[in-house]
């Protein structure tokens, strides 16, 4: 039984089938890739799980909890975090609180009317906050409005916010889309450098190969909305089914 | 019947008055994406070229007239338009006779202008700013538009007639064998406003130029990398929605005296016209403007107040709240649009 | 008691400086003096300034921290007006009852009003709003003043009348109170040319603004502020972080317009008169412009909004052209007159006109209102040499 | 608090402690205490003229600010006199009031009662006044004459029509020379009557608010009572700029009269509507379909234009009636400002005339002994023939004129003539009528 099984989903948008019988089952503690050349799928199927679409048949269910139809926070309050391919963070907040606010959410819940206290003296948040950034090397970056930095320091403090909040799944939407070689490199290794550490279960959503074989210990692969291959990644190296779709695509 | 018919001429003559107003707005919502609370200032000023026209052609000569005496007793001062002096009596009078229709003639180009110094001297600098801001900025801006018209023309009515061949009513129902009389401007007004929803409408699919700025709607930045000066259209489509407001409002004259309030007085209903059609739809724009101008039309008949007292006051709210919860984006509205 | 930061403390404290002697701050002008016309000492406006200080603080809690532009709050106001006034009618003409009920009775309608309106956000949300203050108008105005249902009388406003019942009233005092201290009891202070006025109301006014300024820190300054103001920030993160931004900005929809709802009290409390025209969308604009104006997000711009917007409504609007005349008539009489013919368009009942050029003004080109400018003087100021490094800018805009 | 007995604006006697507490030799304290609020103690008094500036009144409030500029240099011996000449009373000197000189502050009210209430309260806190007056709708003069009450200086209620004023929020400080609703029916129902017939019915659209009502209960009554029958009333919002959806209706019923109960920009939109609809042209029952405005005013005739001419209304006063009064004082108007006046402006005038004298035969400005030279002062003299303050309810009692759109105007002022001066006694109702009932005068507060 894995984290999160994906079973008989469906999609349809008008007559275009955009998901077809896709069946996905992925297990505690590993970092599994949903690879697959454009307009496989991969989008649709990400927003399968997070509640964004709802299939027309199939089941999501995460920790056998269902997943489909239910509101974005609840599926983060379910132990779901999400990385978005443009890192999405509080702007016009400094680094420090962008991190206190994921804290604030695990501790408090979906919502607390909590206007009395001050935000300065929730000393356990603020020092699990700026812990989490050590974490990430950030630490020095904390009195900075996240608007301001880089793009690589934005989607690791993204990160940072996920983690802050210890999920049980890190889904990761291409998470270094349009980031140059430098920045690439210092994510996977943050990444790897995670998941030594904490053990998270993450998806990975991604097209560049070299990404995908740095981190993936498992690799699914999309094609026209239906899963053509699932295993090990040195075993998907080889596979003709996945080579065909890679060349015969877009490529 | 007769009266159930009446009333939906009153609804449909309010309604192209509604339509017209929400068509520039919308026009400026879908293009710029600017939320234009001057909008109805556009409306008030283009009413008062009419007015300034007006003045301009019975600017007159004063001549003393010994035979004659003013309140106080002195001889009186008689004035005698320029324009009767130049053209000869007859030609001068026709003249006067039909200033509001010659006003569009002059409103056209004036408002133009005015929306394209709006957009290049204002509303250019917000495209970037959050929607807060526009409606801020151009609040401001409608302020300012209405009080300087009061200073020039103080806070009273002024009277404005339709030419005299176009006054009175017209016996539609009589052909149907109905008591239905309606007032003829009203007609001409109605017409007048078809004629120019239909003309916007030709312009954005037949031509060129529109169908660029219709595709600047859709995705402005992939039309900027085509290499299409669209900045220039838009900048263009502000003055035609300026302009359709202006003449919207100088055809309306006649049917309401105008006043410097007008601005204030449009700008809450051609918003819930906005709203209720769906941002960003011309279509969606029109059709409101109809639908809440023969709801209104309803709802102030007897037999509604009777029922529902005040209900012909809050109607056109209260359908714009029903319709905003029901139909998140309006009646036609596309998905998208002023979506933050 | 003040578990406040070292700085919120130093801006409570200014401004409670600065309200508890504005008798004396605001009356900078000998009386008799012909610059005596711009004094604001006197109770009725320094109440006005604080009233209205509180309504716009509590109204920048939802703009300010959320970003939801709502142009309904004058609805509460006024909702606030008339639960007060009906309290004198009924009870007494002690306020503490009124002030309860209006608080009360603004929260309950804001609460209905925001949970219909926030299922909307941006544009929607602000029409929405919108539709709702012009009803609610239309409602005062004539639906609920018709003789057989007379709610709020209409046109005239809700007054109390000597044979309304006032069943608590017994020997008390025919005029506003608060346990017998009354509103309007008025201390003059003659010194030398210059005469001070304190007033018991403005007081109460200026304990209650104190009171909500003290809130609205702590509301800033609160995990609960903290996420109101992600919300304007990014609401998809906000939601994938787990947090619901439905029941944030409810709330805070609802404590802005209980702020406006004691506001509304306040108006009715220091004058026992409730009229619709408090609740036109034009008089919701108002609350928007003095937010705008002083600064939005900001603590203190509101109240600094509120006091520039009805000190232009109060005192620019009394310049009439012979008032002008005499301030310039040692110039030559064509200058003179060349001179004021330009100026009475802007003063006046030409007030207007200076306030919306004014306003357009701030929005182009200080979007962080009078508050901004400030900080951007003092930075000048501070250090000519070296402009805005980006950390300076960066602290400014969390810090306040 | 009853240690400290401070009078509510006055003087600090414990202030000297407190002055002295603080040690500062210069403080002085206000001489002996005000017998009443405001006492004016130098060489001038202040008046406070509170009118509409901005907003849709704008117009008339500019011509009231001219005509009691003009009565101001007048009082102080300027000018040409105006109707101080022709007044019945010779208490005015034209040297100011009681001596003083008279000086003035303005405000605008914005046609909002809340923000006529600020501005008075500032006349009175801050610039001292002893009276206000203006204001150019009976929402604004009612409100402002309850807070006058409160805070005891006089009222003297500029243009206001409601019998409310009066009425049901009839107040001992406040003053009216203007006339209201019931005199409007009183006086133009038997012009009606005469005019068209006894069999008629009427349909009437009003505006929704306290003005609108009364006025429409009025004329119904007295039109009634002549034997109109009224079909309908239907209330029309405030906010309303296009009344055809009102007016078409009118067309499908079977009335032959149409009275609008409205005032302003509301009375111009709907009449033109109305007239754009034909109604005037119109036969109904074998008779010519008619329309009646009660409330006339001059300045909105003219936003009306054309299509005033010949519909029957009521007014205050008009510029061209032929008495001394009025003469002299649309000389002196119209050679200041170069037109005639107009009913506001004339209204205005006389208040501030009629408190003068009141404050001269009393021999002081408090405002119990003003009030009391008010009550039941009899004159003459001031464009209206004799007329009466009536002291039970404070309402000036006088001829009422009926008013015609002029068919035939020789310029743009001459937009109404004068039908009929109804009299007085024809006007006159108890004070206890039930359209006034239900107030209470209560007792002059002179505020100290």
């Amino acid at each position: 039984m894995g984290i999160l099984e994906v079973s008989n989903v469906n999609k349809n948008f008008g007559g275009l089938k955009a998901l077809h019988n896709v069946n996905l089952d992925i297990e505690e503690g590993t970092i599994h890739a949903i690879i697959g050349p454009n307009g496989a799928g991969k989008s649709t199927l990400l927003n399968c799980f997070i509640g964004k679409l709802v299939p027309d048949t199939g089941t999501v269910n995460f920790n056998g909890q269902s997943l489909l139809g239910i509101k974005p926070h609840q599926i983060n309050q379910a132990g779901v975090s999400r990385v978005f391919q443009t890192p999405e963070i509080f702007m016009d907040l400094t680094v420090l609180d962008n991190v206190m606010i994921s804290c604030f959410a695990k501790r408090d819940g979906a919502f607390s009317f909590n206007a009395w206290a001050s935000v300065a003296q929730q000393t356990d948040i603020r020092e699990k906050a700026e812990k989490m950034l050590e974490d990430v090397n950030m630490a020095d970056k904390s009195k900075m409005l996240s608007g301001s930095l880089s793009r690589g320091d934005k989607r690791r403090l993204e990160m940072a916010m996920c983690l802050s909040q210890d999920p049980k799944l890190l889904l990761l939407d291409e998470p270094t889309a349009g980031m140059a070689r430098a920045d690439t490199n210092n994510t996977i290794e943050l990444l790897a450098d995670i998941h030594e550490k904490t053990k998270i279960t993450k998806v990975v959503i991604e097209h560049d190969m070299h990404v995908v074989f740095s981190l993936a210990q498992k690799i699914s692969v999309l094609a026209q909305g239906t899963v053509i291959a699932e295993d090990l990644p040195e075993n998907i190296k080889g596979n003709a089914k996945v080579q065909e779709a890679y060349l015969g695509g877009a490529h | 019947m007769d009266a159930i018919l009446l009333q939906i001429l009153n609804g449909i003559d309010k309604g192209s008055a509604y339509a017209l107003i929400a068509l520039g707005l919308t026009l400026v919502f879908g293009t710029l994406g600017v939320v234009n609370f001057a909008h109805g200032a556009l409306f008030m000023l283009g009413a008062f070229c009419a007015v300034t026209l007006q003045k301009f052609l019975t600017l007159s000569k004063i001549t003393i007239d010994p035979t004659r005496l003013d309140f106080l007793g002195k001889p009186a001062k008689i004035k005698t338009p320029y324009v009767e002096a130049w053209f000869g009596e007859a030609a001068g009078q026709a003249i006067i006779n039909w200033s509001v229709p010659l006003a569009i003639l002059f409103a056209i180009p004036v408002m133009f202008l005015v929306g394209v110094i709006m957009e290049r001297g204002l509303i250019r600098h917000f495209y970037k700013r959050p929607h807060a801001d526009q409606i801020l900025v151009t609040f401001g801006l409608a302020i300012v538009l209405q009080e300087i018209i009061k200073a020039i023309y103080g806070a009273n009515p002024i009277q404005m007639s339709a030419p005299d061949e176009l006054q009175g009513v017209a016996n539609m129902g009589a052909a149907l064998g109905l008591k239905l009389s309606y007032p003829i401007w009203r007609i001409v007004y109605f017409c007048f406003a078809v004629v120019i929803i239909g003309s916007v409408f030709a312009f954005l699919k037949f031509t060129t130029f529109g169908m660029v700025v219709r595709a600047g709607m859709a995705d402005r930045e992939t039309v900027g990398l085509l290499g299409i000066d669209i900045d220039r259209r838009f900048t263009f489509m502000f003055g035609v929605a300026a302009a359709v407001a202006g003449v919207a409002g100088v055809m309306y004259t006649p049917i309401n005296p105008p006043n410097y309030h007008w601005g204030m007085d449009f700008l809450v209903i051609s918003f819930v016209v906005v709203v209720v059609g769906g941002m960003g739809s011309l279509g969606g724009a029109v059709l409101a403007g109809f639908m809440l101008g023969v709801l209104e039309a309803f709802a102030s008949t007897t037999w509604a107040t009777t029922t529902i007292p005040g209900i012909n006051q809050i109607v056109i709210y209260l359908v714009a709240i029903i319709i905003l919860l029901t139909l998140p984006r309006g009646l036609l509205g596309r998905k998208g649009v002023m979506e933050e | 008691m003040f578990t406040l930061a070292k700085n919120d403390k130093l801006l409570l404290v200014i401004v409670a400086f600065f309200t508890l002697l504005a008798p004396i701050i605001l009356n900078p002008f000998p009386t008799e003096s012909a610059m005596a016309q711009f004094n604001a000492g006197y109770p009725d406006l320094m109440q006005r300034f604080v009233i209205f200080g509180i309504f716009a603080v509590g109204f920048n809690i939802l703009f300010g921290l959320t970003g939801y532009l709502s142009f309904g709050h004058a609805a509460f106001l006024g909702v606030g007006s008339y639960a007060a006034v009906w309290m004198f009618k009924l009870l007494s003409y002690n306020i503490v009852p009124a002030m309860i009920l209006s608080v009360v009775i603004a929260g309950i309608f804001a609460l209905i009003m925001g949970f219909i309106c926030l299922r909307r956000s941006g544009i929607y949300f602000s029409i929405l709003t919108l539709a709702f203050a012009q009803m609610s108008f239309a409602i005062a105005y004539s639906v609920l003043s018709n003789p057989s249902f007379n709610l709020t009388n209409g046109e005239t406003g809700l007054q109390v009348y000597n044979d309304d019942p006032q069943y608590l009233k017994g020997d008390g005092p025919s005029t506003t109170h608060l346990f017998g201290l009354e509103m309007r009891e008025t201390f003059t202070l003659d010194i030398g040319a210059w005469a001070f006025q304190f007033n018991v109301g403005y007081y109460i006014c200026a304990i209650f603004l104190l009171v909500a300024f003290y809130i609205a820190i702590r509301i800033f300054r609160s995990p609960f502020g903290l996420m109101l103001k992600a919300i304007k920030t990014n609401q998809t993160r906000l939601n994938y972080t787990g947090l619901n931004s439905k029941p944030y900005t409810l709330f805070a929809f609802v404590i802005s317009g209980m702020y406006a709802g004691l506001a509304g009290g306040l108006l009715a409390s220091m004058d026992p008169l409730a009229g619709a025209e408090r609740m036109q969308w034009t008089a919701s604009g108002e609350v928007v412009l003095m937010t705008i104006l002083g600064g939005a997000g900001t603590l203190v711009g509101p109240i600094l909004g509120a006091g520039f917007i009805k000190y232009f409504e109060n005192i620019f609007s009394k310049i009439n052209d012979s008032v002008l005349h005499s301030w310039f008539s040692l110039l030559p009489d064509g200058l003179e007159n060349a001179i004021v013919w330009v100026l009475h368009f802007f003063v006046g009942k030409g007030w207007h006109l200076t306030l919306g050029l004014l306003f357009m003004l701030v929005v182009i080109f200080l979007p962080g209102g009078l508050v901004d400018g400030g900080t951007r003087i003092y930075n000048w100021v501070r250090k000519p040499r070296n402009p805005e490094p980006a950390e300076e800018g960066a602290q400014a805009s969390t810090d306040q | 608090m009853s240690e400290i007995k401070a009078t509510r604006r006055g003087v600090l006697k414990s202030g000297i402690v407190l002055g002295a507490g603080v040690a500062m030799p210069t403080v002085l304290t206000r001489p002996a205490a005000a017998a009443y609020m405001n006492e004016p103690t130098g060489s001038s008094v202040t008046l406070g003229f509170n009118v509409p500036q901005t907003g849709p009144y704008a117009d008339e409030g500019a011509d009231e600010l001219r005509a009691y500029k003009l009565a101001v240099e007048h009082l102080n011996g300027g000018g040409d006199g105006g109707m101080m000449n022709t007044f019945s009373s010779k208490a005015l000197k034209g040297n100011g009031i009681l001596g003083k000189k008279v000086e003035y502050v303005t405000g605008d009210t914005q046609t909002k009662s809340d923000a006529a209430r600020a501005s008075a309260k500032s006349m009175i806190e801050k610039d001292g006044v002893v009276m206000v007056t203006g204001g150019s709708s009976s929402g604004v003069a009612i409100a402002v004459q309850g807070l006058c009450q409160e805070a005891g200086i006089i009222f003297m209620a500029g243009l206001t029509h409601s019998n409310d004023t009066t009425g049901k929020d009839k107040k001992a400080n406040g003053f009216r020379h203007f006339f209201n609703g019931y005199m409007s029916g009183a006086a133009l129902a038997p012009v009606l009557e005469k005019m068209y017939g006894s069999d008629r019915r009427a349909y009437h659209l009003t505006a929704d608010y306290t003005w609108g009502w009364t006025q429409q209960e009025s004329i119904a009554k007295a039109t009634e009572g002549k034997g109109w029958t009224t079909v309908n009333n239907v209330l029309t919002p405030l906010a309303t700029t296009d009344f055809s959806s009102y007016v078409a209706p009118v067309l499908n019923s079977d009335a032959d009269v149409l009275v609008l109960n409205h005032y302003g920009g509301n009375m111009i939109n709907s009449l033109t509507s109305a007239v754009q609809f034909g109604l005037r042209d119109k036969m109904v029952n074998n008779k010519n379909f008619e329309i009646v405005v009660p409330l006339y005013s001059r300045l909105m005739a003219r936003g009306a234009g054309e299509n005033v001419k010949g519909i029957f209304g009521s007014t205050n006063w008009h510029w061209s009636l032929p008495d001394a009064g009025s003469k002299a004082f649309v000389k002196s108007f119209g050679e200041a400002y170069g037109f005639p006046p107009s009913q506001a402006a004339h209204t205005v005038y006389c208040q501030t005339l009629l408190y003068a004298d009141a404050c001269e035969r009393a021999g002081t400005f408090n405002p119990c002994g003003v009030a009391e030279a008010l009550e039941g002062f009899k004159f003459d003299g001031l464009g209206n023939g004799e007329t009466e303050y009536r002291a039970e309810d404070h309402q000036c009692f006088k001829d009422v004129l009926v008013v015609k759109g002029k068919e035939n105007p020789t310029s743009e002022f001459d937009v109404l003539e004068v039908v009929e001066v109804t009299p007085r006694a024809q006007v006159e109702y108890a004070v206890d009528h039930p359209m006034f009932a239900g107030g209470d005068l209560g007792t002059c507060n002179p505020g100290a």
